[in-house]
Parts: C-alpha cells; structure tokens; sequence
C-alpha cells in the first residue's frame, strides 16, 4: 500500500558536482516511462561547491508544480545534512551517503536508507578525476531501482543525457548498475513504498524549459536582432536564441539572417533594440530586473517616439540584486510603468513554457502593430527549471508587421503624418528608415513632437499626441491575449493568478474542491487588463489574487482599474524565493474563507 | 534607380543630381555664431562634394546643442535624436538593419565624454561604420554652459572657476580602444573638415572626428581653451587634406611624392600633405599617439588626420550579415520549416 | 472704473535678448509696492532666439498662480505676435513693437498700442551693441508709466537687478526713463484701465524660487554632499547649493565643510550619494525625470541595503525628454516605485518655495530615521518660478541623524544586528564606516542578506528582513509631513490636491464658493499617505483628486490605497505643459458637479 | 589609540600589533583554483606585512566572482559591494567622507570594463585615492563565461566561440586618461603583485592594478589567453618590485644604483629593479604607453608597474576638505548663523 506515480524527490547536492545531469537522466526516466513530471533545479548563485536542490515531482493527475515536501530526499550534501531533513514530509525516506556523519535528532518516523557511496564508486571506476561525477549517477541507480523504473526508459534516458561519448556513457552505464546492483542487494526494493509505474500520459508532450521555449518562440516568431547582456536567470533566453539561430537561420551562402549582440550594459542593449526596431527589425533583449531598472530611460523614449520592441524580463527575487537564483513576480510596476512621465507598457505575461513560445511570436506582432515596447515578465520558476508541456504547434498565421507605409503607399496618401491617428485607434503609420519617398524622411526623437514628426513645445500638440497614446493604450486592451478561466465559471469564489502560478492551479482548486470549496480560476496573461477581467470580477462575490511578490502588485494594480469591486478582493502573497505551491494556495484560501464565514455568521 | 528628388540636368547638381539645397535642413535654432552651426555647414558641403545621397544617409545624435545639428542638415535623410549620450548604442542598432547606408552622427563632448562614454568606447572598440563626430565646446551648452570631462586642466568657466581636472582627449582614448579613422578638426576650418568628412564617410569602419566648436555663449571668453580666439592662436595643422571620390581620376589632385595617399574601402581616396614638422605617422597607432602626447604638453591644438586603418574587420563583417536588411526577411525565410520544427520539437522528449 | 491690483501682464520676447532682467525689474517693483504677485517664465528648450513669455500676476487677494489669459500683453517678439494676440482676455491691452509689422485680423474688442521702440532705444543710446537690451528696460519705462507704478519702488527694483555697476544703471536708468516720457507724452496714461496702487501685502514676504529655497533648506539641514549631472529644470538647485555652500560653508581656514561633485552622468551621481550616505554624510543629489529614469538600479539599492539618501527631482514634462522647460508632475510613479522587485520610496511633495526649504531640511531627517532614500518631488513651476513667499523661519530644531551606534553604544549592546529590529518600528540600528567597534565592521549588499548583514539565500532569512522593511514603511507613514487642510471641513465636496497646485487653490475654491459650491480641500505632502489623509477621505462624499499629468498619478495612488472609497473619487488632469489655473479647476468641478446633479436627479 | 583586537606583544604581530589572522575573511565560495583567490591571499599578506589597519580600510567592489572577494579578506573592515558596474562612483562618494582611510576595490572585467567603464575612466579622471584592482579573466565567470571587453582578439572560448574584437586595455586607458599609478600582474605571482598592492595602498592617487587572474570553470582552456599555462608562458615580467614602509630604514633592501626608487606618499617607497631588457622609464606616460603597444604586437603579456606620478592633484585635494569628515559635522558648523540667515533672506526682497 505504497504510494505509486504520485511522489516528490529532492536531491541536494552541491553546484558544480556534475550531479545536473544526473538528476536530468532520473526526470526524464520518469517522463519516458509516460508519466506527468516535472524538475526544478534550487541553486545557488555562484558557480561551484554551493547546496544546490533538484527537486522532481512524479504525479500521475498531472499536478507537475511544486510540493512543499518531499517523500524521498537523496542527501549528497553534508553542508545541508540537518536541514535537508526537514525537507521530507512525515515519514519520507532519507538516503544519504553513508561516508559522511550522521546527523542526529532524526525527525521520528523517517525512513533513513544509508548508502556507502564512496564504496560503490570505487567498484565503478578506478579513475579518480572522476569518482566524484560518478556517485551522482550511483544515486540515479540506487533509486531508479528502488522506485521500479523501466529499464529501458531509464537506458534511453542516460542515452540523452551522456550518449554523445561512447566512453562517457560506459562509464556512467557501469556506475549507473552499481547502484542498481547495490539496491537489489542490500535494500527492500521491493517493499519500497514509493513506486513509479509506466502509463501513457506523456504522447505529445515535451519537457522544455521556458527561456529555451521563448528562444525558439523568438525564431519562429521573425526576431532578427538581439542584444543583450548576461544576467541570471535570463543569459540562456538569449544563449538560446543564438544558438537557434546559428543552427537554423543561416542562407544558402551560410549568411546571417540574424543579428545578436553582447552589449556593453543594459542601457546598451535597450538602445539597439531601438536603433534596430527604428530601422525596422524585429528586435528584442532579454534581462532581469537589475537590467530592467537600468533600461528604464529608454524605455519612455520607445514609448512616446513609438518604436516597436520585445523585452524578456525573466523575474527573479528583488529588491536590487537580491537573490539571482531564486523566482519572483516583483516587476509587474517597474515593467508596465517603466520610465518617467506618464508612460505605460503593455506587458505579457507568459504561464508555462508553452505560452513563452507562443508569446515569443505574438510579442513582435503586438509591438510592430502598437508600435511600442512589449515587455514580456517570464521568471525563474518558467526560464529555468523543466515543464512537462504539449508539443508547441507550428505557426498558422504571418507575422502582423502593423501599419508600415512603403514608398509606394506613401504615394496614395494625401497628408502622411507619421504621428497621426487617421484611423481613430490611437495608432500612426510608421515609415521606415530606406523609404525612400520624399515625404519619408523624419527625425525621431524623444523630445515634444507634433503630429508631424517636427519638434514642439506647443502646449496643444503636446497634449494631442500624449492623448492619441492614451487612446493606443485602450487599443492595446483588445489586442492583448486574453486571459484564460478554469472551473464552471459558476462559483462565487474566483481566483485570480497569472505566470508561474499556473503550474498548480488546477491541483489547487481540486484541492480545495475536496475541501469543500469550489472556485473557478481565471488567468491573466496580459496588461493592461481585458474586459473579460472585468467581468470575471463583477461575476463573483469574492476574488482572491495570488502573487508571487510582497506587495501584491497585481492586486495593486486590479484595484487600481477596477475600484469599484475593491471589497471582493483579497491578496495571497507568496514571496520566498520559491515557486508557489498548491498547499500554500489551499491553506490560505481555506482560512481567509473560514474568516469570511466568521464575519458571516457574526454580522447574521 | 534615380530617387525622388533628383535632378541630375541641374547645372549645379552633383554627380547623383541633387543640389546643394537637397541638402538643405530645417533653420537653426542654435544661438547666433555657435561653432555647431559651421560645422552643420561643412557636413552640407561635404555631402553634396562628394556625392553622398540624403535618402542613403542616417544621421544620428544624442541630446545637446550639438545634437540638434542633425535637424539642421539634409531634411531628405532619416534622423534619430536620440537619448543623452545613447547615440552610439542606437547607432550600433540601425547600423546593422541597414549595413549599406551611410551614417553620420554628431554627438556633443558632454554626450560624449561624460554620460555616453562607455557607448563611445564599445563603439570603436567594435569598429561600428559610421562617422562619430563630436561637437566638443568643452561645456554642456544646452544646460548653461558647466564644464564637461574634455575641459582641458585650468580652463575657466565665464564665473573664474577653473577645472581642476585633467581632461579626456577623445582622440588618444579613440586611437588606445583601436579606432581606424581618429581626426580633429576646428569648426571654422572647412579647408581642413570638409574633406575629413568626406573620406570619414567612406572609411569601413568607425571615423571618429573631435571638431572643436566654440560655444559663442558660454566658452568663448579669455580663458577658455575652446574658443574661437584661443583656437586661432594655438591650432596647428598638421596636414592638407584632400578628398577623390572613387569616380574621379587621381590626376585631378595629386602630385607624385608630394602627398601621401590613403586608399579608402570604395576606391575613393584620401590625400595628405604634410605642413607641421613632425615624424608622424598616420598609419601607425604609436606614432599617433606620441604626436598627441607631445603636443599636450604645449597647449597646441594639433588638427588633422591622426590615424588611419584600412583593414581591420569591421563590425559588420564579424555579423556575417545575409544581404537583405534585417528589416526585410519574411516567413519563410526567418521560420523553421516544418520538418525541421518536428525534429527539433523530439530534442525535448 | 479700471482694475486695480489685479491684473496679469504677458511678456512674449525671444531668450537670450536679456529681457528676463527688466521683467524683474516689472515684477519686483509691483512687489516693492507691497502688492502680492508672482512671476512666471515659459522658455524654451534652447539658450537663445527661441519664443519665450514671462507672466506675471499681480492680485491684491494674493491669488498670484498662474491665470489663463493676460490683461496686458506686451509682444516685442515678431515670430509669435499673431498668437500673442489670443494671450488676451477679452477687451485686453495689446502693446507691441510699432516697428515690425502688425498682423492683421486682430480680434474685436482689444486695445492695441504701438510703441517706436527702436526710436526709442535710438533716444536711449547710441551705443549698437547695448541697444537690443536696452529695448526691454523701454517697455518696463512704459508700462510702468501706464500702471502707474510707485516710482521709488521702481527705481529700488532697477537697483537691485541692475545696480551693480554703475555705468549699465545709468544707461537702463536713461532707458527707463525714455519709455515712461514716451508714455506720458504720448499714451492716454490717465485713463490706462490697469492700475497698480501702493499696498502693504509683503511685509515679511520675500520673492524665491523653490530650487533657491532647496538650496538653502539642504544647507540648513546639513547636507555635506552633493552629486549631480545638469538636467533642466534642476540645475539651479544644486548651483544653488554649491553657491550657498561655498558663502556660508567654509571654516576658519577656507577650508569646505562639503563637498559636491558634478558626476559624468546620473548612475555615477546616485551611487556617488549611496557611496556617503553609507560613509554617514548627508548625501544628496538633484535630477529631473530622465535622470530619475537612470536612478532606478541604485535606488532599489538604497532600498534594500538602507542607505539614506535625498533625490530633488524637479519635475518636467515627460514622457522621455518631452519639454524640458514645461512642468508636470510625471514621476509619482517612477519615484515611489523606483527600482524592480517590490521596492518603495516615501516621497515629499513641497507645494511651494517655503517647503522646498522646509524639505531641503526634512528630507534628511527623515532618510537618516528611515536609512531609506528620501525623494522630494518638486516640478519647474516651483523650482524656477518665482513665488510670493513668507521669509524663511530659522530652524528650531537639531538634525535627526536617526539610530546610529557609536562604538562606545555598541559596548552596550549584547546581539548587534545591523539589519534587526530591536525597537519593533522595522527600523534596524545603523554602524558608520569608521566605527573601530569589532561588532561594527559589515560589508553592505544589494543581494540577499540577514539580519546579521550576511549574505543569505535562505528564504526564511530573505523574507524576515523583506518584511522588515514593510514594517518600516508603515512607520514612515507615521513620519511624513502631515497633509494640509483648507477650509472648514464640513463640505460634502473635497479636493485633493499636492504640490504646485498649492497656488492656486485659495483662489479657486474661493471662485467655488462664488458659485455656490463650497468645497474643502487637503493638500497631500507626502508618500505613503497619512491617516488623515484617509479621514479627508471618508469624511466627503465626493472627493477631486486633481494631477497635473495625464494618467491621473495620485488618483491612481489613492484607488490603490483607499479603493474602499472609490465612488467617492473624480479625477480632474491638467497636463499641457504649463501650470494649473485657478480657472481651469472651477471649470473641471464645476462641470463634474453639475453632472452629479443631473445624475442624483435623474436618479431621484 | 590601539583599535581592538590589536595585539601588539605577540611575537607574529605586525608593527601596529595585528596578526595575520586579523586579516582574515569569510571562507571563499569561488571555484576552488579560482585566481581571485590567489589575490584575496595576496591582499591579506600586503596589507598585513604593511601594516594597514583593517579598521581603517574600506573594501569596494561591484558584482562578480571577483567582486565577492572583499568578503572572504578582512572582516573586520567595512565593505561595500555595490552593484554591477558601479564600484567607482560608489567609491567617490565613501572616499570623500572618510578621506584618510585607505580605500581598496576589486573589480572585475566585465564590471569595470564593460558596465562599469565609463565610471571607472571617469574615477581615473579625477584621480580618486584608491587602489583599483581588476581581477581580469576576459570573461564573465558568475554569468558563466561570455567573453568581457578585455578578451583578446581571436581568444577562444570552451565552444570554439573566437572573440572577432580587439581588446580593451585598461592599462593603457587608465595611462590616457591620466591615472597617476598604473601596474599589471598576475594572481599567481605573490612576488610581484605583494609589493604592487603595497605600494598602491600608499598612493596619493588612483593606484590602478589590472591582475590578470584565470577563471579555472570558463576560460583555463587551450585558446584562451588568460589562462594559468598561457600565463605560464607569455608572462614577461617587467621590474623586481620592492616595497619598504615608511618607518622602515631603506637600507634594508636598497643597493645604490641597481634598483629605481620612487618615493610615496607617506614616505614609503617603491624599488625597482629592471628584468626585461628594454627602454621603459615608469616616470614618463609616452615612454608607458610605447612599452604597452610594443608588446601588444607580441602576444606577450607584460607584467609591472607601467607608470607612476605621485605630484599630480589628488581628487580629494582639490576639494579642500576641512579635517573633519563630513559625516560628524554638527549644526553649528552646518548651519547659517541666525543673521547670516536674516542677510540672506532680505536678499530676496
Ligand atoms: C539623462 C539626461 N541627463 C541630463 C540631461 C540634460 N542635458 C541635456 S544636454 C546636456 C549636456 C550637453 O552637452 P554636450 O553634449 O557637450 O552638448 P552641447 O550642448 O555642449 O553642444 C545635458 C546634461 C538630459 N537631457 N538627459
Ligand atoms: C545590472 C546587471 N546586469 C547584469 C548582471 C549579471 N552579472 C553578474 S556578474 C556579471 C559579470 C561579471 O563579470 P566580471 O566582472 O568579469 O567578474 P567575474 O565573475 O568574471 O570575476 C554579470 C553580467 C548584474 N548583476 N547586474
Ligand atoms: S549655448 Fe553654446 S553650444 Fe549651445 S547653441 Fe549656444 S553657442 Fe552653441
Ligand atoms: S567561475 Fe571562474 S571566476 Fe568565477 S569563481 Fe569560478 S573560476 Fe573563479
Ligand atoms: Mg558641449
Ligand atoms: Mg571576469
């Protein structure tokens, strides 16, 4: 009476130990034996010989986000020894390497396996420059045999993995068999009482994480400029895109259609996207919130000269540097109102993988249709740790490149503004830079400008065209994705989440469903906010919003559109580095509503 | 293919039939007798000399007084005002979109030196095609005339107050960072920037010319290192300069042995003839560099071609660029084909 | 049956003519006369020949902000005479230059004169070069003759703006009296139906900018270091600093009791402060919007890391570069959410000169209580117009330097944490560099610390302190300057307003109340909002918030805090460039006012 | 005053009675081989065999690998490890309120010369009394690996990645730009680089250090040419350095004519005895600069003190500081007096 396909497994180790790939061939044995999955990697922000978790959820309903316990911690790290204790649930099972102490005051009822790793890797190999690789993958076969893995997804896997050298992968084979040999031999496999069995949930589904997604989003999507500079955890969004790029972007004559460039700083980068998205590229960076902070300036400039441009935030702990390996939702303010002086962006905000696919198209478009910057605010919890997706679907439509007028066009109009609103939506016609038409040619700038183009310090042109952006803004609100509902849409308890929230919404609300409380979700994807927003708040009597930040910038935000339902709304704030778990949603959302009962009953 | 505008029938049209009015900006707003404004001037002359079309042209700039010029010159030509001291990261942007354009951006030393150096040095070091030309008053006109960082150590503001620090030669800084065109010039000497301007447009990659330009308002009073009259007394040139457009024939202007020649990436021609004494060298970073240092101890204002390179890879090149703009690429040409999207969609399972 | 001490005369010249001097001597002489008046300056964004307007109000009621149309307009520029024309309130007074020629189509109803002023200055001098500058003095001569103003104000006036050498009065003397003989000779002086009569409104008043009176707050309040970079509207705060503090701020042997540095750019100024705020000077720093823009990174540094610090930054109209020479208050936002990842700024709000110097003082103050940085949001209304103003008090009170331990304290102290929170106010104890405790040293970061000041990644740790700093922002709550009220409190109606709308509130609920709708006001000083603020709030049925920007900034902000109150909340923009009127806001409630009517009847 | 924790009477004291011990910091959690930690030990032993106090040093730093290593040395000194690429205006403004304490900054590559380099040219500018070590690997180490401006043209990263740009010198810079003690070296050279950092300390300047210090995890590879084996082999060391403090006799370690001295400062002094066969005099920036593009030509990395002026205005001179810092001025000493205050006031009457 063991538990089978429903099981969390944390593995703590130290960065730089090679146990990455390790952890990478136990996932993906699970996701090859068709069973839902995920992986998310807990490390530390340096680059060798810190405590560093992978953390692996196996659950056959789906439910692939994070758990707060684990039922099995295999613990390599003796630095974190005591703590890693109390990272399993009551009566999880603790392996450990048995070469190094013992901790003692073991929590009661744990299940202690004790594992001589030293000794096993000595069987495996008699190379010592790698002994120290090797006992990650002993762990991979200690456990893989415990759990009752399927040997053949457990080969194909370490094939994935290590299969590139023959050698490699006969040294990682052996030691892998050691572990396995150990486990048969020395423990109670078969009484282990975590088990993963085969099923079939995984057809068409993919593991991917989300920077590599909105990397190959990027290319799909027609991005043909990138610069950037490194910053945890964004550097592999773009390390993505270059290497795409490079492998699939190249002409006949091995040519680039593509530009990416390093820049000096974020306040570089910021600016040739604007230089480029000027002369009419598809142009993005990517960064962090430190890189946000410095991009702010130029942002106001994209936004009142209208230059089209993506920038990828992928969201990790602030304030300032704060803690660059760890996941946040803390720049919803400083993206949508970037830069000084009544300025606004319309953001997206991508829930999985699959959406930073999706959105790696779809911000080019809506940025070259609003002409505007398109922040997207992914974050660590979506950019680096690995989802188990649907296979992303090949684009159906063109690229929407907005209003451009070629020469040619330019000709059949009698009185080209460059910021006019000739079709009452707020947006202008842009000309681009190589236009050669006489009534083309315009200075860009980011001081007063009138309809014209020309510069301006006329209180009346001024306003005309501060009051036109205003007018894209609302544009903008029917061009954004739409936000997306779970549940009958019947109940009176609405949930509001949006980014990496999504990955335990369902497992929350059918949690709190066997609480006895029913709830319908609704996920917001975009801002500004949408009239289905709107009316998914007025359709309920009370809203709970969860954020992934301390002060609850979207519920900030949703009262500041919709005051008018302030007192339906109610803040879930989870904001400790981690991803947001279901039990976090479920215990908050049961005691505020055992509170309004409370009321309820006092006020009858 | 003719581009609107041309007139190539007009006795006093250029080689691609524009006349020098097509060359023509919107009127200035600068302050009457501003150094800028001779140099708007010289960059018209130049362009319409040497064959340059305003529709190929991107001007490019920060914010100052400097950069305003941009609206003064070629209304043809699409222009970016930039940010304060941003011109050279937008430039790096456009630059790539549009690699076959000429670009011609005047920045201001506080633009420059003080807010946009970091941009300035990443620039050159890239080799970025463009002519980087820096408008330099050794103020900050437009916010009322505070030294910038290419003061020189003892100049004196209008007030008495001196600057106590050593300033930032933009050449010798442009030179050290690997700069293959480094120049100075004065605003009032268009003998000498005009056909800087011409050759800088035609050089493969970064042509950085500092032209000093008094600021009438405030930098132009005794003690200033940047004013007109300190500038008559200390320049000194160091050559004649000569520009032959790729068409025209040698013959034209050169003399054999009297000047040295500089064979620019498309065939046009840069000729130097030497008029100060000295062992310089354009061709070689050491011996530009010592001419700089030896002159700074003097308080000359040593003008002309301080250091040229023909060869080294520009920024372009090390794109590897296909040859429609980036702007121009469709679908199929930027997408996976679907083959290619399934086999890459199998690397995730 | 003219009008008497209320009036406002338009001054349409070109910058750099030298007419900003005689528009003093205009100004200052109504104020020498003891009547209220206030001067206002829109320049453009260039150094010379550009269209600028020097208004000035004159009101025996002390209403002295601006007003919308001119009963003088003196139109010595050629450029702008056409548009000049409709500065005019009906029936208004139309002096120009007879030398250039008249537009034609002037509109019914206005008086115009034509004054030679070339013959004029021809009388004047016969020196060419002076000739330009002497024309301005002429038109001072002759309107003073036709407002008959006190002659040895007049000449009083001349003295101090002019009266430095003596040969430059002698020749504006000469001028001045040119334009009065021409007046007297040749206009209906008499009947002129303007006039300025003798008051005694100003004693103990003085006339002042706000960047002058920041910058004689900051030397009062013990500022010791400045970093700047030049940005319009802010330069002449810190050019103010640097004069006062090298008149009044050298020791016995000439040596600085400060330092101020002009920085390459505002990334290097903010840090620069950060850099001796931590070393435990009271550090500050003057920027307008884009320079706040690149302050974003360090500012959640400051944050975080608790150092105290002041930014002015003198608002201009945004977005980007905008109108450098225009006012807003555009930076609510950009300044109490400066920087990514939940991090918040309390902001003073000074509404006119005299809290500029009340904040140049307070400012430190509280940065040094709250180790936080302190943003003081001016604009260029107040920062470089010229206000009536009560003369400065001297201050009564010593600095608060806040919790500083000194290393004879920290003797005493058992657990010291830097970051902790002994007193339970979330406010920790700070150590200056230069303490020789060996509990003092620490190395101060920007990423994740404890409360001991080490680098953490443990969530726990991060989010004790993150909650911390929450704590201390509902303390700053308690600190900031309370808001200002008007009126007698009893009115349904309230108007929120802050900042430079402070001059012209008076006036317009006095023009309110001439129309029969009785309001009281509160003028908000300050970021997060106080209690009382919230008692306003609840305490009127309907309350105006009225920003001078386009997307409504504090009503955002008060939506966001106080949504409970939301149906109460109009919001009432003003954003054009130039300052609010009087007339402007009777206009905006009143029709607000009318619609609620038409609402409640309809209703009823 | 003895500060605590001096022990004057143990044996293994220094001069101002702290044991090597006092100068220790947290343990390091860089890659174990990481040359900064070589330097961390190489800062511990300089200042302790010099006899700084920890108590009066301020640590600096911006973000990076190398930017943590002011934690792992003197604990009990204050640090302030800023942001990326801010370490210099961070350092400005701390310096200007304690000016007499010494001030040390470790840097990286990517943070001063690519984020930080227009902070960093303009700290050189002023002159600015710090010592200002870059710990230099050419690459990004803590964003794992991208190349940094410093990268040589044509270096290789782990995946074959060439560098297609020149390099940045900050050496040569810091000589342009007028940085009055500028030296290069190696993390595995205590020899070297103990009596560099000495030395520095005791600059009345900016004592500008580029160490060129192998990331072990991203660039100790063949192709790279910052790595120890091409250290190793390319290193050419300039000058035997020496330093001997102040109160120490200079017979100590001084033979008439065999060894160049440069007084500090505080007295101390720097010697220098010459290896390399060449005409470098460390005195004269043309002499400096002409060594730095000779050898740049070689694929040789020069190791030594390139330049050094200990005349020139400290920034903190030329802000005439009164004694006092301004962190303990009081309101009498701020404050106007009340009729200095009421004088000003009837100024705007
Ligand atoms: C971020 C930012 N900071 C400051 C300013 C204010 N500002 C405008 S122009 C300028 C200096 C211009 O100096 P320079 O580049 O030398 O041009 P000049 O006017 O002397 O030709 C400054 C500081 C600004 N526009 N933006
Ligand atoms: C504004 C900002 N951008 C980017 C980063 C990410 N980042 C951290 S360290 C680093 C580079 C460090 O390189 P270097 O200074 O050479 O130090 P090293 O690690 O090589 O010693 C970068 C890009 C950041 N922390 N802040
Ligand atoms: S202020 Fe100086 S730089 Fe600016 S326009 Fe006038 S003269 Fe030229
Ligand atoms: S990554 Fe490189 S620079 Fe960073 S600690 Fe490791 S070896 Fe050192
Ligand atoms: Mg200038
Ligand atoms: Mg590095």
């Amino acid at each position: 009476m063991g538990i089978q396909n429903d099981f969390v497994i944390n593995i703590a180790t130290v960065n730089g130990s090679g146990s990455q790939s390790a952890n990478l061939v136990l996932l993906k044995s699970l996701f090859k034996m068709g069973i839902p999955v995920g992986g998310k990697n807990v490390f530390p922000s340096n680059i060798a010989g810190l405590p560093t978790w992978f953390w692996i959820r196996a659950n056959e309903k789906g439910y692939t986000g994070r758990r707060e316990k684990a039922d099995i911690v295999i613990a390599m790290n003796p630095q974190t020894l005591a703590e890693d204790l109390h990272l399993l649930r009551d009566g999880g099972i603790f392996i450990y390497n048995s070469d190094i102490p013992m901790v003692q005051n073991i929590p009661a009822g744990l299940q202690v396996i004790a594992v001589p790793f030293k000794k096993l890797v000595d069987q495996a190999t008699d190379i010592v420059k790698i002994k120290k690789l090797l006992i990650n993958i002993i762990y991979v076969g200690v456990v893989s045999e415990l759990l009752g893995l399927d040997e053949s997804s457990l080969l194909e896997a370490l094939k994935d993995q290590l299969g590139s050298k023959q050698k490699v992968f006969d040294e990682n084979l052996k030691a892998l068999n050691v572990g396995r040999e150990y486990a048969k031999n020395n423990l109670d496999v078969l009484n282990f009482s975590v088990k993963a069995q085969k099923m079939n949930a995984n057809k068409n589904k993919i593991m991917i994480d989300g920077n590599t997604a909105a990397a190959i989003g990027s290319v799909m999507g027609g991005c043909t400029f990138g610069a950037w500079y490194p910053i945890t955890p964004s550097s592999s969004l773009m390390e993505g895109f270059i290497k795409y790029s490079h492998k699939y972007r190249q002409d006949e004559n091995n040519k680039n259609r593509f530009a990416i460039i390093q820049a000096e700083d974020e306040l570089a980068s910021i600016c040739m996207v604007l230089g480029a998205g000027w002369a009419g590229a598809r142009a993005m960076t990517a960064t962090s919130g430190p890189g946000l902070s410095l991009m702010q300036e130029a942002a106001g400039f994209a936004y009142y000269s209208e230059i089209p441009g993506v920038i990828w935030d992928v969201q990790r702990v602030g304030p300032s540097t704060g803690m660059p390996t760890r996941t946040m939702q803390g720049d919803l303010f400083t993206a949508m109102f970037a830069s000084h002086g009544d300025t606004k962006h319309p953001c997206l905000i991508p829930g999985n993988p699959n959406e930073c696919y999706e959105f790696g198209q779809l911000s080019f478009d809506l940025a070259e249709r609003l002409q505007q910057l398109v922040i997207v605010l992914s974050d660590l919890d979506i950019g680096m740790n690995l989802w188990l997706q649907d296979e992303f679907t090949y684009p159906q439509k063109a690229f929407d490149r907005g209003k451009v007028l070629t020469a040619e066009q330019l000709d059949q109009v009698a009185n080209y503004e460059r910021y006019g609103d000739p079709d009452g939506d707020g947006i202008p016609y842009r000309v681009l830079p190589g236009n050669h038409h006489p009534k083309a040619g315009y200075t860009i700038r980011g001081s007063g400008h009138n309809a014209k183009a020309q510069y301006t310090e006329s209180s009346k042109e001024y306003k005309w065209v501060v009051d036109r952006l205003n007018k894209k803004w609302e544009t903008a609100r029917t061009l954004v994705p739409e936000a997306l509902a779970l549940g009958s849409g019947n109940q009176k308890i609405g949930i509001l989440i949006y980014g990496s929230t999504e990955a335990v919404i369902q497992e929350s609300m059918d949690l709190l469903a066997q609480k006895g409380i029913s709830v319908d979700s609704l996920r917001i994807r975009a801002l500004p906010f949408t009239k289905k927003i709107e009316n998914f708040i007025s359709q309920h009597e009370r809203v709970y919003v969860i954020d992934q930040n301390r002060d609850g910038q979207m519920f900030q935000l949703l009262r500041m559109d919709y005051s008018q339902f302030c007192s339906k709304f109610n803040s879930i704030k989870h904001y400790d580095g981690t991803p947001i778990t279901a039990d976090f949603i479920v215990h908050e959302v049961s005691q505020l509503e055992k509170d309004q009962a409370e009321k309820e009953r006092q006020g009858a | 293919m003719t581009t609107p505008g041309q007139t190539p029938d007009r006795p006093d049209s250029n080689k691609i039939g524009f006349t020098k009015p097509d060359y023509a900006g919107s009127k200035s707003t600068l302050c009457v007798g501003c150094g800028h404004d001779q140099i708007t001037n010289h960059i018209i002359t130049a362009c319409y000399q040497s064959d340059v079309n305003p529709y190929e042209l991107l001007k490019m700039s920060g914010i100052g007084c400097s950069s305003k010029t941009p609206a003064y010159f070629m209304s043809k030509s699409f222009g970016f005002n930039s940010l304060h001291g941003r011109m050279a990261p937008v430039s790096t942007g456009a630059h790539v979109v549009l690699p076959n354009y000429f670009m011609l951006g005047v920045s201001g030393d506080g633009d420059t030196a003080s807010i946009g150096l970091s941009g300035f040095c990443h620039l050159v070091r890239r080799n970025l095609p463009m002519v980087y030309l820096v408008a330099n008053n050794g103020v900050y006109g437009l916010t009322k005339g505070q030294f910038s960082a290419t003061a020189d150590a003892g100049a004196q503001l209008k007030s008495g107050e001196k600057n106590p620090f050593e300033s930032i030669d933009l050449c010798s800084l442009a030179i050290d960072l690997g700069c293959t065109f480094v120049a100075r010039s004065f605003s009032g000497d268009a003998k000498q920037l005009v056909p800087l301007i011409k050759s800088a447009l035609r050089h493969r990659g970064t042509a950085f010319i500092d032209v000093i330009s008094p600021c009438v308002t405030f930098n132009n009073h005794d003690g200033s290192t940047k004013s007109f009259n300190y500038l008559k007394e200390h320049d000194v040139v160091l050559q004649e300069l000569g520009f032959i457009g790729a068409q025209e024939s040698i013959e034209v202007d050169y003399q054999e042995g009297a000047k040295e020649v500089v064979e620019l990436h498309d065939g046009s021609k840069l000729t130097l003839k030497k008029i100060a004494q000295n062992e310089h060298n354009p061709k070689d970073r050491k011996s530009a560099m010592d001419l700089l240092y030896n002159h700074r101890k003097t308080g000359e204002i040593v003008t002309g071609l301080f250091y040229i390179e023909e060869n080294k890879e520009s920024f372009t090149e090390s794109l590897n660029l296909c040859d429609a703009s980036l702007a121009q690429l469709n679908e199929s040409e930027l997408r996976l084909p679907q083959d290619k999207f399934r086999e890459l969609m199998s690397e995730f399972r």
